[in-house]
């Protein structure tokens, strides 16, 4: 098996350049690569496409900073792809003051776009968003009886993701709710980084429980407290 | 004179009488994810979390929280013994495939003709359709959970819808807090009525053509 | 949890009926729910359609005859949609004569199809078959500069899959290669039937590491020789 | 005097030196399986098995052969450390998506414009394509091995196919017993020669216009 660099989290954020679609696991922060989205906020790098599940929680009351809400915060986006901005009133802000450009996208119209970027896919048909604001713009067929919206794959220039653990060649396995977009975004980007809380060797990982194959993956960077 | 008093706690009690064992189940953030409580203990339904899991259980104590489970409003969760986890391409998969038996999810306006409006107010809020779109889109029974009135004291129950719609024509069935609804053929048909509501009364107070069922029934919930 | 019924493979069997589409899991019989196949052999229900990847192996001179094989054998598919029969002469030669239609799909996009027909998805775009006899009589769409197929979804009236693993709320766990086409099925069939070689309680199998949830299982029969 | 004598071994050794350590390969069956046993110590690329594997290792010892671990032929493998298991719509979202390097594939006309009919004789034998469609379209690039000439003496590599296609213009490289081709703007560009072939007595036998690159050379494969 090929093994994969393990580097630090400021070598990952320096592989996100000005102006790339970046991909970024978790739901409500839930599942982010947390070491990588700092030293990204760190790095500064800006005019950034965001897609993302949500932009995370910026609550300032209550001291609760999640996911990649610190980098809307660093207005390091230039537009956000997600299906949820509610539990972040910044991003909120800086749409409705033209800063940001705003997308959004229904989660699982969303989850089924990485995939298709991934797959091979060139577009799928969904009656999500058929009769609502969703609809404009879009390809509506309709097949015997039903109407469905045609939604075009997206992928990107590199994927920010979170694991549990990894092998040292790169096969990831999720835990529990925190899998949700990442193994999505892990095929549909042409550099894919994962964050990871432990790494073990090649072999340690059963082959029949592997959520992402090693092939996706380019680079590991340990998460904070994480163990190799 | 009826006096109106907002009620949340009878919505989420009748709901929960809806469903029966084995019942696949996606309760939304707020109101709806309160009808778990209520649930009878001899119905065993399967609640889903679109954020990626089957099985979800009861709040974790505290001190037990894993940051690595949570339910759809990123609070602390936990997982019945047989549930699993999937990712989110699977999730709405499931969902839009019409595993979902039925969803329940929170409601600024309904229609007569079963459209909903639950995510936007132009100009105003705009916190974005997360997976209720496809949830109502996909799921085989739509179930719209809500306070009869506005604060305004405006029914919520429209004639037509003026919010931008989350879904077009998917709500089956209505719970508010003076009745239980089914949506059909551009018509409420009032099931069940809460006391100390009348039909008739519902029928003045709906912003739309209500329809009392032949077997309509005053609700042994109080 | 909901306890699903344990049925005989007789009993299994009998939820098929004549004129159904019935979806089978297996790759040349690699996968193959052996036990509900021998039984719906013995019953002989016929006018079938069936969705499998392959017409398995009947090959007389070695004595080898896997999956699905014997039901082709006994002519009870007035239909077959698969992607291969190179490996069942008796497929090829029902099909030179008449007695039975075989539609040949492209693997991927037979499995893309059944995928698509668990989860909503009412087509999907593929580049697969572009400018080959695949092409006849679909509507050929172009997105930016590439040209696609739009393919439809393949569902079915009852799915006959191969797990090696379930507990008793019919989670399932598969094995090696013997996964393949089994997990699509159980999303795209009003009725799934899960042939098992071992059954455990629920709780056994990680949540994490769950293949099938539960929630598409209707019935478990044990495999020959399997183990409650 | 030249005289062809086919030699598939020499087939499989020269495609085994195409790839670089971490390269993504799937190989068809028959002649392209056999490429595996050529790949030098010092390169380690993952084979992809399209029935759901990653890591496709030997064939396992007589008495050692699993039920549930095959390859696409259906014959008993083996799965090598760090390797991996997944359904088929995985399998060809990884091939559709482009995550294969190199696809090698077995022909029965291959073109100049790069098309590839291998599946099916109309009327003769019609196996089905299997996986092939969805490999030749998806994988990065494709590889056709082939014996130079069919049973009769005419040549595989055409300037037309005939026979129903497989994929339109998606083959990169054609490694045949005579040598390493190109395919590219509707020609076949040689780029190595096998002993005892000289680049003129190949365009002579080929089917379709060779172009014989300035850096052609001689294999040193014997």
């Amino acid at each position: 098996m090929v093994i994969k660099p393990v580097i630090g989290a400021d070598a990952a954020a320096a592989l996100v350049k000005k102006g790339m679609v970046v991909h970024v696991g978790g739901f409500l922060g839930c599942g982010s690569p947390d070491a990588v989205i700092a030293a990204l906020a760190k790095a500064g790098t800006g005019s950034l496409t965001l897609v993302c599940n949500d932009t995370a929680i910026l609550d300032a009351k209550n001291a609760r900073v999640t996911g990649v809400a610190p980098l809307v915060a660093n207005k390091q986006f230039e537009r956000v792809i997600v299906s949820h901005i509610g539990t972040n009133g910044e991003t909120q802000r800086q749409m409705n003051s033209g800063e940001t450009v705003v997308d959004l996208v229904p989660q699982g119209t969303l989850a089924e776009r990485v995939r298709a970027a991934g797959a091979g896919i060139g577009g799928f048909l969904t009656p999500t968003g058929v009769g609502t604001e969703v609809e404009e713009g879009k390809q509506v067929l309709t097949i015997g009886n039903k109407v469905f919206l045609l939604e075009l794959p997206l992928g990107g220039d590199i994927a920010l993701i979170k694991a549990k653990r990894a092998d040292k060649a790169g096969n990831l396995q999720y835990a529990k709710t925190a899998r949700n977009f990442n193994p999505l975004m892990a095929t549909a980007c042409a550099i894919v980084v994962a964050e990871v809380e432990e790494i073990v060797e090649v072999g340690e990982i059963d082959p029949d429980e592997v959520h992402t194959p090693s092939i996706f993956v380019d680079y590991l960077v340990m998460a904070q407290g994480g163990k190799a | 004179m009826i006096e109106y008093v907002e009620n949340k706690d009878i919505i989420a009690r009748r709901i929960a009488r809806i469903f029966k064992t084995g019942d696949v189940v996606n309760l939304g953030i707020g109101l709806p994810t309160y009808v778990a409580n209520f649930i009878p203990d001899d119905v065993t339904v399967i609640l889903q979390s679109e954020n990626g899991m089957m099985g979800l259980g009861p709040a974790p104590k505290k001190g037990e929280e894993d940051k690595d489970l949570t339910n759809a409003g990123a609070v602390p969760a936990t997982v019945l013994p047989g549930g699993c986890f999937f990712d989110s391409a699977t999730s709405f998969a499931i969902i839009r495939g019409g595993h979902v038996d039925y969803t329940v999810l929170g409601v600024l306006e309904v229609d007569q003709d079963g459209n909903l409006a639950n995510y936007k107010i132009p100009g105003k809020m705009v916190p974005g359709m997360g997976g209720a779109m496809d949830l109502v889109a996909g799921s085989r029974i739509v179930i719209a959970a809500t306070t009869h009135f506005e604060k305004s004291g405006a029914s919520k129950l429209k004639r037509h819808c003026t919010l931008p719609l989350t879904a077009a024509n998917e709500v089956n069935l209505i719970v508010t807090d003076l009745g239980y609804f089914e949506v059909m053929g551009g018509k409420y048909y009032l099931l069940e009525w809460f006391k100390p509501y009348t039909p008739e009364w519902i029928k003045e107070h709906t912003d739309g053509d209500v329809v009392v069922m032949s077997n309509c029934q005053c609700s042994d919930i109080e």
